[in-house]
């Protein structure tokens, strides 16, 4: 209870950080999920001994989500952060950003909420490392890809019927008078207003007060990358290859760029998605070997009625995620 | 046993009953410390040492010791061969000298104790010591 | 690997036994798996190592080798340089008896122990020479014979070995069973 | 690299920067999975491998890999060169195949945990392995 | 050792470029450390490994070894065959295309495709057989002349170092450098 | 308090002891001095998996000694001992004989105690096994050595001036009649008289309270091997080789016999000792190489006025003993 008298204090846990780095060797817990899994990457990727990452034994170092919001513990101290994420406290650099803003989006993907106040003044400052922002739709990647493949890989939001699956994709496209060639920037006002109303129509037979605002969100890019799949991105790595597909977004600097192509490519072979309930869990026959994001898309969908894990099948493969053991 | 090592192009079997006698009947002369004794000592450590040599040139030959009561070496080169190939050729997840390792078995190395499912990066020597132990497995880039 | 197996057999003969006559005052030594015991004026046999012990200490007489057996030898192998089958044979200790002839001799000063070591040295080297020469024919001729193998030493054993060998690995690679 | 080492008797220096690089170049390659790719993986795999068996080598007949990125071949070997004459000349206190080993550093194996100056009595293998990590020095039986 | 160092020299010799004849459309591949770029009527050099692959796809020309250049080489080692020096210079890939090439004459049934099958495989034989005494000898007489060595291929030379350096280990233990 | 209601159960603690040999990897924890190294070396010996010796991690087997006296706990289950040895709790067999009589002796002579009931109904049961009894004199050895090197070797009782000291031990005996190849019992009943006279004359200087009580007991030999030595031999291994000494002691047949050559050996350099008295420990110069039997002839002597450790020196090399630092 006392808690909620407590301001959020980011910077301060931000500035506790560095004194982990003098400390000979040490280990970090938290929770299994992608915020956490790149923050102790990157901290892991500084460290001069050896360090561990737990997500059961007592560490110096813990992060910590409770039912108020996070905390960051170091050794008796607690900070308090309210919802942001733990990437976000970590020092912003050239080579550390992509792994940041995928930690911090993937958060915000998750936990289905909007960029903190800290977090806003985080991506502030990486405007001067080339940030960029924007105000338009909440579509992934459609700096890069045409239109109608934006739209196929939208998850959140996921526009039944229309996103992974690629004729609907390009009809839609079509119908507002474009091609497969077409991207968003393309658009003249009128093509935009109507693919946007196109948007809202299909997404309110599901969430009826759906509306324009919900679309349209300040927007991130650096370089190639869009901060909204990054998040994306993020999560299927943690479902792919556990902590060291994360450790290695945060740590190899060619990884990310060479995933995105593998994520895109995951999800060119189309989404469908047929969900039965079981007594433990709910099991998705699909082609995206994902339990996370199918998670997040089934939500979205009203499917989830029971909080529960999902398991993924693709083909005759069981796919769980460790997400969900937490 | 070095006589027979020699002629032999495989690795010959020396059993746990054998290495036993040899090092029971070593015992007695290591209890009596003089002149002879201690020559005699320093010979068959010298034997002693050819013969680990030239078993595990066998071994890094392809020769097995299964039966033996060195069959360490074996899985020592076995396993230093994999983790160097895996190693030099990207195989693992590194950053600088240090490979990620996923922890198998509960360790407490250094200051650091950890359960199965967590994660230790450590340098690619203790990581290696680590995995003969199967303590970890450490973890593959693809 | 020769380097390795070659250092594995020379510290391996040195716990081979040979007879030496016994000069001094028995004794009884307790080796571990095994005694060994002198009597004064018998012949024992001992392992090589401890002939080196016993004779400093004056148990047993020193076995070096004498001008006249290498003269012997080298004669012998000069017969017929240049056929493989013509080895002569050498008592098995014969380079390790060398070896501790001439580093026994290079403790001496006077004119005439140097010659005398010049000369030795000499002639060890001409039989070594001559037999490594025969050996390499042998290898290279892939000769089995049991009764040529026989008289080499240890040491020459080996090299012959791992000379076949070797020449059999690019051989059945690269020659005649390339194929399969 | 292995080119250079065939050549030479003595051991190459191979520094953490040259095998970073190998290791990044072949992270590309790992990368594409493909005909081409797989091929290239193998061919390379198969030249590290060698490089391995190769540089093991030297180190058993005595060169020095002191400021080479894999210069835990040679404290590997070394140390269980040290071991195998101890263990089998009788150097070792012991017990059957079991090694008696006096804990140097806190050690938590298998469910057994263990301060500086405690003891642990443990299969031979095992004793290699914690005493290449330093955790443990075997009991010398003089 | 040499059967390690013999592994390793035939991985290694695959890694290692030949120029090849490109006969179909240009495609590219990155090899990580770097690109190959192959040009429909060009020459290519690429490395052994990748020319196996492009040439089961058709993209380049294999390059067999033709009774001709056997015959060549043989009868120009045949003409001082008791002369060590006068090894002949071999392609250095000739002993890996001998090989490819006795593989895919294997696959053939007819009778004359078996009579060539033969007839090369016996006159690799003889190439190997000649070269190799040529080798043991000047391994044995201690030559280290760098003309005559270039003349080798990567295998012989790697024999030829091997044995020099197991006779060297003998020669100065047991012969003339036993002193000190 | 409560535990001085309650007597002693050796034999459901020696019971209790076979459960653990089930398990798969255990460790053993107790005081460090000869009777639970031999006890926990007996036990490692026969134990299957790795087996660890503690002698300050809590383990499922722990040997304590607290005021009242000692105690086995296994797991949840305490067994009260009273002052019985450890060593008396493992099942009597041949092999094992020689170790768990240099135990129980060792024990006896450290803590200045005679047998106790369970103890003496254990080496009852060793005669079986070829153990002999006899009622004589408290000298070590007397059966193997001549008198005047069994006089010479006593360091319990500690013969003032004549213990460690040839030639005064070889006078006594020619006093009596005797001469340098005289065995005990080569002496009649009136030179045996006459030498016990002597040595509690001797010993009163120091401790006039001693009787001929104190110098004859039952003493107990099995082949070779003396009791009363055994249990000197187990100290002096304690002091020169550790745990890794009485674990050799237990497991190797032919090692007792050995040390206690070598332990004669060390005591026929002969035994003088000048005490000083330091600020954390008393300092002995001396040619003996163990400071735990060096403290016992130190108290018997009425050196030791406060419990502090002995420090041997032996030429320049100061040797301490773990046995003081529990």
């Amino acid at each position: 209870m006392e808690n909620f008298l407590r301001d959020p204090v980011p910077e301060e846990a931000s500035k506790q950080l560095s004194a982990i780095y003098s400390e000979r060797q040490t280990c970090l817990k938290g929770p299994f999920d992608p915020d956490f899994l790149i923050f102790s990457s990157l901290i892991s990727k500084y460290f001069k001994g050896d360090i561990g990452v737990s997500f059961k034994e007592p560490c110096p170092l813990r992060a910590e989500r409770r039912e108020n919001g996070n905390y960051l513990v170091y050794k008796d101290a607690e900070y308090y952060l309210g919802p942001s994420s733990f990437s976000s406290l970590l020092p912003l650099t050239l080579d550390d950003l992509v792994p940041i803003l995928s930690g911090i989006s993937s958060d915000l993907i998750l936990r289905r909420r909007k960029l903190t106040e800290w977090e806003r003044k985080v991506l502030n400052n990486a405007e001067r490392l080339n940030l960029k922002v924007e105000k338009s739709l909440r579509l992934p990647g459609y700096n890069e890809v045409p239109l109608f493949l934006s739209i196929y890989y939208s998850l959140d939001p996921f526009i039944p019927e229309i996103s992974g699956n690629r004729e609907n994709s390009l009809k839609l496209v079509r119908e507002i008078g474009g091609n497969e060639f077409t991207k968003l920037g393309d658009l003249d006002e009128a093509q935009l207003n109507s693919l946007i109303f196109r948007l809202i129509s299909s997404i309110s037979r599901l969430n009826p007060k759906v509306t324009r605002d919900d679309l349209i969100e300040e927007r991130f890019f650096f370089g190639n990358f869009d901060f909204l799949e990054l998040g994306f991105l993020s999560i299927f790595l943690m479902d792919l290859y556990g902590y060291p597909g994360l450790f290695r977004l945060a740590s190899e600097p060619s990884y990310p760029s060479e995933m995105v192509v593998v994520y895109r490519e995951t999800l060119s072979r189309g989404l469908t998605l047929s969900l039965q309930d079981s007594k433990d869990y709910y099991l998705v026959e699909t082609s995206l070997p994902s339990p996370t994001l199918l998670y997040l898309i089934a939500k979205q969908l009203g499917k989830i009625k029971v909080e529960k894990p999902v398991v993924a099948k693709v083909g005759d493969k069981l796919i769980p995620s460790r997400y969900f053991s937490r | 046993m070095l006589a027979r090592e020699l002629k032999g192009e495989e690795a010959e079997v020396i059993t746990e009953e054998e290495a036993e006698e040899a090092i029971s009947a070593f015992r007695k002369v290591r209890g009596k410390r003089d002149k002879v004794h201690d020559a005699e000592l320093k010979v068959y450590s010298e034997i002693a040492e050819s013969l680990f040599e030239v078993r595990l040139m066998k071994v890094v030959e392809g020769k097995r010791l299964d039966s033996s009561f060195d069959s360490w070496i074996q899985e020592v080169v076995t396993k230093m061969r994999e983790f160097y190939v895996n190693l030099l050729t990207g195989g693992y997840v590194t950053k600088g000298n240090k490979v990620l390792c996923h922890v198998k078995t509960e360790v407490a190395h250094g200051g650091i104790s950890l359960k199965p499912g967590d994660y230790l990066l450590t340098p690619a020597k203790t990581a290696l010591y680590l995995w003969l132990q199967d303590l970890v497995e450490p973890a593959r880039s693809s | 690997m020769l380097t390795v197996k070659y250092k594995a057999l020379k510290r391996l003969v040195r716990a081979k036994k040979k007879k030496v006559d016994v000069i001094d005052d028995g004794i009884t030594i307790d080796l571990g798996h095994e005694e060994v015991k002198l009597i004064k004026g018998s012949q024992a046999e001992i392992p090589i190592w401890l002939t080196e012990i016993l004779e400093q200490e004056g148990y047993v007489s020193p076995s070096p080798i004498s001008i006249e057996e290498i003269s012997k030898y080298l004669y012998q192998e000069k017969q017929n340089s240049t056929v493989p089958g013509s080895l002569v044979q050498l008592p098995w200790d014969f380079y390790m008896r060398a070896k501790a002839t001439l580093s026994e001799l290079t403790k001496g000063k006077s004119i005439q122990e140097v010659e005398r070591l010049n000369k030795i040295s000499y002639m060890i080297n001409e039989v070594v020479r001559i037999r490594l020469r025969k050996i390499i024919q042998l290898a290279s001729l892939n000769v089995g014979d049991q009764t040529i193998l026989s008289k080499l030493t240890p040491e020459e054993n080996l090299i012959f070995l791992e000379l076949k060998k070797n020449l059999e690995i690019i051989n059945g690679d690269i020659g005649g069973n390339t194929i399969g």
